[in-house]
């Protein structure tokens, strides 16, 4: 009959209506700056880098190899390497990013830096909250700003973050044990002098393309207390 | 004491007054009502504005307002220094004086109509003999400034909100003319004091409200259809379809104007509001006898809020509707059954006291309610929407 | 001018020749329209200030005339502005200087 | 007659004369709206309440609504290249005139034999709708007749011929 389809929709609002005192169903409203809503796991804003150990300069996993830079999208990633090396956390030689700057008010959060990266060293961060006053440089972050630790990274993602983990201390037992098996072969063929260097060459040999590069075994040992999870520097 | 506080601003005015002299004691106090009026409207209005957001913010599941004041209450106070501290656009095709005058015509046209609202004992500014009439003459002359803001703003948007805001509130016009008619023939009188008094009886406790005779209903509801679309509330706000005329004929108001505007159109809800519960619903007279302690102001403004709590109850339930159906609902159901209620209430007179009367009006007007109703439904007239993709 | 029902009947006058200037100087049909709207004004103001003033008002004569004439005109202004619609959907023009084909 | 009447006479004839001599026609509809106003506060003046209330329901709230969706169907918001006022302007204007002078004349040579200023006769709603039901009720019949003819008439002078512009 006519006005029943009326009747029923002024019934259904006014149960909206008082069930809104009631029912949290029936308000869901989360009243954002005071409280929020948990972010979903699977949440992702923009790239950040993640660094280990305490001092972020030191521990970027970053080695400026500029894949991200030349497969990000909108170019977003801007990119200068070092003219020296400067140890790694293992004390290794290596090249850093001298500047590592994302413009985020360019980047479309489309998380290809990240599938592209070897290294593990590029994350994404779901910080949103990033509205400032400064239009310009305000919106490029610099590496500092765009360094985070892995624990934050475990905080924000952990599955994630316990996959990449699992994946590189699994590639560093595999090549440690190359590393051992080779050195153990090169001691056997002959017998001292130069093992660093042996081991080194073999592992050289060793390694496929993006495979992280083996740390010789004794400066491993020799080397910090070693994170289970670190094991990423490369030549 | 009980008389006192049912007249106690009547006692107020006659008191302020007795400091006048003799001369002065009638413009004054014209005057002093008046200053009245329009300070109370907008009081009113402040505070329905928060109440509608509120009340569809809860009917959407949100929260509405809440941040000016505790719990929100203090946000129409925020709006009122936002748009009187906006600056005032007047587009430069504009025609100027036509789109200054138009929203100042709005409102003097709409508060002019509250002049023979009765909203208490004793509590009318003019108990005029047509009175009734003199609020629909008011009504009409609202149309006028609708279409001199639409037409001066010299934008399409406004021009084509304009000319539907003018086509669908001429259409209910008449609607609501109609449908108030009945009231007329019944009580033999345009005088809205005389209307309520004719419905100040009580039978066993129970009011004699018009509403609560089948003329009466057909006529309440006919009367609250025509007067949400006289007032082009939602679902009949087409006049301002944002989704497609951006905001209909005030498009190119800012500031003040467009505050003006906006107290316009809610202070006119006020006023169809109160000129529906003093036809039917007994304006200033209690629900039942035993109640007739409360002053009969408070029940006046009760019926006002109530209805205004209607207003927007059906606006946060109902979309809007098309042109057409807008058109074929005025014109094709609300018309015929206001005519047809003429006839009921003809027969009720008629026929003289009894329950014969109370039969047959009822099954005549439920008949044709149910028949047209079915035949427009099947037509797709009044039924559910259908949509036609393009494919 | 003492007498209150010469004055209203002067502006009736001047009402009612206004209209009748606009009416035959005005080209456009809606003008002409609007000029024979305000000479029936006239009309009514003067009917309406002949009952006031007449010997015998109780008898309402002069204003039912004016009720009727409102009515009437209301009529004659729906009818006189659909013809001049449908008009102007013919001949693509209001002006009544170029309405002066007999065909169609 | 006093300073209200003389400013309700200017109002009503300041709109009237505007309403004729504006050249944009929605200007011209809308200072006909305010003649149309100024007459009926003359109405309420002559103690004509239903008259004047019904004159503003009925011209301000429907025929000044017509004539403006009138222009606006018409295009006529726009002003036409030639003039506004026809080739034979001085002669209507003449004529106007002509019958000023001859109704001015008449009034003020009757005004002797005029009625006089009297009380305000004390006429009800109640005795117009009396006098509707009884004495002229064949006109309102006839009226009614006529309203629904109009509406007929102009709906369909006004409406698409759907089947031959198909």
């Amino acid at each position: 009959m006519l006005g029943e389809g009326i009747l029923k929709g002024l019934v259904e609002t006014a149960r909206n209506f008082a069930g809104s005192y009631v029912s949290k169903e029936r308000l869901t409203t989360v009243e954002y700056p005071e409280e929020r809503s948990p972010l979903p796991e699977a949440a992702r804003n923009f790239p950040f880098l993640v660094y280990d150990g305490d001092d972020w300069e030191k521990g970027l996993r970053c080695v400026a190899c500029q894949i991200c830079e030349k497969e990000c999208p909108p170019k977003c990633i801007y990119i200068e390497k070092s003219k020296d090396k400067k140890p790694d956390y293992v004390g290794k030689l290596q090249i850093y990013p001298a500047k590592f700057d994302i413009d985020i008010s360019v980047c479309m959060s489309c998380q290809i830096c990240v599938e592209v990266c070897p290294f593990e060293a590029i994350k994404m961060d779901t910080e949103f909250e990033l509205a400032t006053d400064d239009r310009f440089r305000g919106l490029l972050l610099d590496r500092h700003q765009l360094a985070r630790s892995n624990e934050y990274y475990h905080e924000i993602h952990p599955t994630e973050a316990a996959e990449v983990d699992a994946r590189l201390a699994d590639e560093k037992a595999k090549v440690e044990a190359k590393a051992k098996a080779a050195a153990e072969a090169a001691a056997a063929k002959a017998a001292a002098g130069t093992s660093a260097t042996t081991a080194a060459d073999a592992a050289k040999a060793g390694s496929s393309a993006p495979a992280p590069k083996p740390v010789a075994a004794e400066t491993k040992a020799s080397a910090t207390p070693a994170k289970p999870n670190e094991g990423e520097p490369k030549a | 004491m009980i008389e006192r506080l049912d007249q106690i601003f009547v006692i107020l005015k006659h008191w302020l007054l007795g400091y006048l002299p003799e001369s002065w004691q009638t413009p004054v106090g014209v005057i002093l009502s008046v200053v009245c009026i329009i300070g109370l409207y907008p009081a009113l209005f402040a505070i329905t504005t928060v109440l509608e957001r509120k009340g569809v913010a809860r009917i959407q599941n949100r929260l509405g307002p809440n941040r000016v004041g505790p719990y929100g209450i203090l946000q129409p106070m925020a709006d009122g220094i936002k748009s009187l501290t906006k600056e005032d656009i007047v587009p430069t095709t504009a025609d100027g004086v036509v789109h200054f005058l138009a929203p100042v015509v709005l409102v003097v046209v709409v508060f002019m109509g509250f002049a023979v609202l009765p909203m208490g004992r004793n509590m009318v500014l003019v108990d005029m003999d047509a009175g009734l009439l003199f609020y629909f003459a008011m009504g009409a002359s609202a149309e006028l400034s609708v279409f001199m803001a639409g037409w001066s703003s010299r934008n399409k948007y406004s021009l084509l909100g304009a000319m539907r805001a003018v086509a669908q509130m001429i259409s209910y016009e008449i609607a609501l003319l109609l449908s108030s008619v009945v009231i007329v023939m019944i009580t033999g009188s345009l005088s809205l004091v005389k209307i309520v008094e004719a419905q100040n009886h009580y039978t066993w406790g129970l009011p004699h409200w018009f509403i609560f005779t089948p003329w009466g209903l057909a006529g309440f509801l006919m009367y609250a259809i025509a007067g949400t679309a006289e007032t082009n509330r939602s679902p009949f706000d087409l006049p301002e379809g944002e989704s497609e005329l951006v905001a209909g004929y005030h498009t190119e108001y800012s500031g003040f104007k467009f505050a003006l505007f906006f107290l316009g159109e809610y202070v006119a809800m006020f006023s169809i509001s109160g000129l529906g519960s003093t036809l039917f619903l007994g304006g200033w007279t209690a629900p039942l006898e035993v109640l007739q302690f409360i002053p009969s102001w408070i029940w006046f403004f009760g019926k006002l809020f109530l209805s205004m709590g209607v207003f927007i109850w059906m606006r946060g339930t109902l979309p809007r509707l098309r042109q057409d159906q807008l058109m074929n609902f005025a014109w094709k159901f609300v018309l015929p059954m206001c005519l047809l209620n003429l006839f009921a209430a003809g027969l009720w007179h008629f026929m003289g006291a009894g329950w014969l009367r109370w039969v047959v009006c009822s099954a005549i007007l439920i008949l044709a309610y149910v028949s047209i109703g079915r035949e427009g439904m099947r037509r797709k007239n009044l039924g559910p929407r259908s949509y036609r993709y393009a494919e | 001018m003492a007498n209150p029902l010469t004055g209203y009947l002067i502006v009736a006058a001047l009402v009612f020749a206004i209209g009748l200037a606009g009416a035959l100087t005005r080209r456009n049909a809606i003008m002409v329209l609007i000029g024979i709207e305000l000479m029936l004004n006239a009309a009514n103001l003067n009917l309406i200030a002949f009952w006031r003033y007449g010997r015998h008002p109780e008898v309402l004569t002069g204003m039912m005339f004016a009720i009727f004439s409102i009515a009437v005109a209301a009529a004659e202004a729906a009818v006189g502005l659909g013809l001049v619609i449908s008009i102007y959907r013919h001949a693509k023009t209001t002006d009544l200087e170029q309405m002066n084909r007999m065909k169609g | 007659m006093g300073f209200v009447f003389y400013l309700i006479s200017t109002f009503t004839v300041g709109g009237a004369l505007a309403a004729v001599l504006l050249k944009n026609l929605v200007h011209a509809a809308l200072a006909l709206t305010v003649a149309f106003f100024g007459l009926a506060l003359l109405f309420l003046r002559l103690d004509a309440q239903f008259a004047g209330f019904a004159q503003i329901l009925v011209y301000v709230g429907a025929v000044a609504i017509l004539v403006v969706f009138a222009i606006l169907l018409t295009r006529g918001s726009e002003l036409p290249k030639e003039g506004v006022f026809s080739k034979t302007w001085l002669v209507g204007l003449a004529i106007a005139a002509g019958v000023f002078a001859l109704l001015a004349w008449a009034v003020l040579q009757a005004a002797p034999w005029l009625p006089q200023e009297k009380a305000a006769p004390t006429v009800t709603v109640n005795d117009i709708g009396n006098a509707l039901m009884s004495r002229y009720v064949l006109p309102l019949e006839i009226v009614a007749v006529l309203l629904t003819a109009a509406l007929l008439g102009a709906v369909i002078v006004a409406m698409h011929e759907k089947e031959r512009s198909r």
